[in-house]
């Protein structure tokens, strides 16, 4: 499982992108891995229904940190549903399946992570987390 | 093509002539029923190669023993046609199943509404609910039975009314292998709003379930009557239903997070998954339900059909004895329990047992149902598909003396 | 004389080093322990000889059953030395024993009285109380823990009040491997009449318990962790006070009489053994006490000692490392947790899977233990009485490798 | 085990000394066999602390009919200590130990039960039944 953790993927998780907190005024979700107590935060400002600034604390694995830091990478201008088809994205290669054309590059880092279900769901926390803070900014 | 019911024994280890030292004619299969090598060997594989705590480590082992317990989930599913895996609860047992009901359903009723059940019912389909109606004030309603044991549809408006929250029914009776009219209960049921609770414990062993045409709510079994191990049963429920429900068991797995004042809880089937979960047992459930499903279901039902009519001409030949329950083929399960005048249950199983027929005698854990026919007990023979005629006939000639050495 | 340790793996088919095509350094027992060959045997045996029902039926199948069951109980008796093999209720595992607690003693309690359990706990002495509490209004306090993760005796008279009816502790913590002061604890329940539980989970598996001599009220632990089935688990109780408990499931085995209106409920130990109880799981778990039985204690004990003292001299000598929990052998079981700064517990876990060493990272079920500490996870490495120094040396040097990669 | 409904044992159910009702005055108690749902109500009048007067329903197998049998043979001048000798006596035979002497002789018809372990409890339910009633007429 060594490729699991390829330099690019530790190198993504150590780059940290669009780790912190925003100011208010902001919209936030916090979301956590039952089963390891990792915590994803997600915080966002909205521009209409596309993402203007986006900041996360990720207390968590490697895995999940890179995770977060692609998100951060690709967050600005980003849709509630861009984030849901990226998300399938992640879905398709974690059962073993091609992303589809149009996705994330960075995505493909995840592509070991497959074979190991246990850690599926770090990969998944992040982009949760922002949905559910696309929820939060549309119900407020 | 004929069913092979010899190819089918050879797959019982138990049922092997030599292994008791004394003929083994084995009629106790609504008590327990046997288990197939195949059952036994994925258990064995589980322990000897993918034994290890399921969903919190990630070494190569727990992600095995995690696969085998997610693939026995989706076998469950697919073996009731779920609509997803997530409706799938690994419990303890039937009786398990229906006490989380009891406790987690039963937490969303108020004081005055209504349960009913029948008097068909297992105590594990009574006691619950009259524990739930101490703690909660809910109201117990019964439908009675007709002569031939049988639900008396007749009484549903009367005994189903407008505070009715769950209607609480066996499937196929462990006394008189009766089966529900599943569609007049539901239809009952769903007029005044109420949800459907089916026990299958003595339907599972019986071919695949379709919980989707049945039109209920939950469902549950047992491993152990169904080939697989003890220590094992499943709640179905429908996935908004189970959504809606608080935990009853607290622990481990079921939770989002945990402080010292307070807990959160995770979505099911988690939130109902307190605490380590019968792993190995799950795996030989589910080895049983491919196993059950691997056999001609046509054939193996027209095999037990020809045997339950072979016992029951036998008894309706005999003077004393008296059928309790249906005496046709008609919307029956091989279960056949019957009443002998001046002879008592336990005294008949234990002539019989020398000439190495099991029954079960007794109550059946469902008094109720023995107070509605006037009697404390009775025999049971019950089938599974590797009985053969020459169970039947031992049991029939065994009966026979029986009777006249007890009723001289 | 030494301590075999090769002769113990021998026993053990998933150690067997061609099973996986890989090594196994398994050291995540404090999650679940492996099964040794004459348990399987055991649980084989009888569901190939004398599977049945209990106590339901008089055929000797069933007969040999019922005798296999009422001998597991003696012998788990004989384990924790209980005053009887009717303090011992089978349940399906401490997690369900835990919980029968919370309801069963639970429904004695009036609101405004106290449980106390303590900052160390596994969620599943913790989410039964906070469930109890909301339940019955009944106050939840825990006794907090020192900085080498021990109960603070210290604050024993703050917390157990004079409302206080049960103390709920861990016998041995599943984090920090520190052994409870049980005398200490006891003390200062009964000078205010408060009953005690030890949760025993983690302290089964390393040799027989003297429940009268600990003094204490109720135990409880897990077969699966102790190298039994999965399914089983066992809550001793003390007699006089089972008898005053009411039942916490309802169904089958558990009552006297059952009408359509009511139930009357059985003595202890059935009246807490709804249903089919795991028969061939209980025969397992007997099997797997006696094996720990056969044992030589004192030298299992030593050379558990020896690679304890050998795993904490190994992380000692490692930068960033830090221990949670005690760092000397006193009073402490073979359980090690660390913290790696920089390091995430499931990436480190992850990364010694390669070389086949299997531990646990997370939170161990224990939430408030790492928020005490200040970390949402640990990574543990648990030992059982199979483990040699190989396996601690694998875990060291794969330790050290993936501690360079992650903190590069 | 043929041996367990011998003649003796099948005889002496039949005989079903003591069946029936008291009338009033009487001290009664009912107790059941949860396993099989068996019943045995026992009627007792006392003189002093001896039993002036028994009879008992018996809704049971053959087995527990001989029991109520057996003790209505012997229930004249019958004390709450002598029965618990002969509950005493009747245990040691189901554990395939000797009565010991001076015991009801009739109790040797129980001697094969010893083997079936599910069927001891119907040996003792009328004995049980019997020490309920001498416990109730010590509470009136
Ligand atoms: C200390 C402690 N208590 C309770 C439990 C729960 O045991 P189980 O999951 O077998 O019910 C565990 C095991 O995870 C434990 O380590
Ligand atoms: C109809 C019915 N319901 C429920 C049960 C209870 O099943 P278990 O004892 O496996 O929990 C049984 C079996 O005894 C049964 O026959």
């Amino acid at each position: 499982m060594s490729d699991l953790y390829q330099t690019d993927l530790l190198r993504m998780a150590a780059a940290a992108d669009g780790a912190g907190r925003l100011d208010e005024p902001r919209v936030s979700a916090t979301l956590d891995n039952p089963l390891c107590g990792d915590r994803v935060t997600m915080d966002i400002r909205l521009d209409g229904d596309r993402v203007a600034a986006l900041a996360h604390e990720t207390k968590a694995c490697v895995v999940c940190q890179a995770a977060s830091a692609v998100i951060a990478r690709h967050a600005g201008g980003l849709t509630a549903e861009a984030l849901a088809a990226e998300l399938g994205a992640v879905d398709a290669l974690l059962k073993g399946e091609a992303a589809g054309a149009g996705h994330w590059a960075e995505l493909d880092v995840f592509r070991p992570v497959a074979r190991v279900k246990s850690r599926h769901a770090c990969v998944r926390l992040p982009f949760r987390a922002l949905e559910a803070a696309f929820k939060a900014a549309k119900a407020s | 093509m004929a069913f092979d019911v010899a190819a089918i024994r050879a797959q019982f280890p138990i049922l092997d002539p030599a292994a008791h030292g004394r003929p083994l004619h084995y009629l106790d299969n609504g008590a327990t029923a046997q288990m197939p090598q195949a059952v036994l060997d994925a258990v064995i594989r589980h322990e000897t190669r993918h034994r290890a705590n399921v969903k919190r480590s990630v070494h190569f082992l727990a992600e095995a023993a995690t696969e085998a317990y997610d693939q026995a989930r989706d076998a469950m599913a697919a073996y009731v046609n779920a609509a997803g895996a997530d409706e799938i609860v690994f419990t303890s047992g039937c009786t398990a199943a229906i006490n989380l009901v009891a406790h987690s359903f039963g937490a969303l009723l108020k004081p005055g509404d209504e349960v009913v059940f029948s008097t068909l019912e297992h105590h594990s389909n009574i006691v619950p609910w009259h524990m739930l109606a101490k703690r909660a004030g809910v109201v117990v309603k019964a439908i009675p039975v007709t002569a031939e044991g049988r639900l008396d549809l007749a009484a549903l408006p009367k005994v189903i009314g407008p505070r009715c929250k769950l209607v609480a029914v066996t499937h196929v009776s462990n006394v008189t292998g009766a089966e529900t009219d599943v569609a007049a209960l539901v239809a009952a049921a769903r007029a005044v709003g109420a949800k459907v609770l089916l026990d299958g414990a003595q339907r599972a062993p019986h071919g695949p379930i379709d919980v989707a045409a049945l039109g209920v709510d939950f469902y549950a079994f047992s491993g152990h009557k169904m080939f697989g191990p003890n220590g094992i049963g499943v709640l179905w429920g429908r996935g908004e239903l189970l959504a809606r429900m608080p935990p009853f068991l607290g622990g481990g797995e079921m939770i989002t997070r945990v402080t010292l004042e307070e807990t959160s809880f995770a979505e099911p089937p988690r939130r109902f998954e307190a605490g380590t979960p019968p792993i190995a047992q799950a795996v030989g459930m589910a080895a049983a339900a491919r196993w059950i499903e691997s056999v001609d279901q046509e054939a193996a039902h027209a095999h037990l059909q020809k045997l339950t009519a072979r016992l029951l001409d036998g008894l309706d030949g005999m003077k004393k004895v008296r059928v309790i329950g249906p005496t046709g083929l008609q919307a029956r399960f091989p279960v056949v329990s019957f009443a002998v005048e001046g002879a008592h249950p336990h005294d008949i199983c234990q002539m019989l047992d020398e000439d190495g027929v099991a029954l079960r005698g007794g109550h059946h854990c469902a008094q109720p149902l023995m107070a509605a026919f006037g009697v404390t007990g009775t025999t049971r023979a019950s089938l599974a598909l590797y009985n053969d005629a020459g169970d039947i006939d031992a049991l029939l000639a065994g009966l026979d003396r029986t009777i006249r050495r007890l009723t001289a």
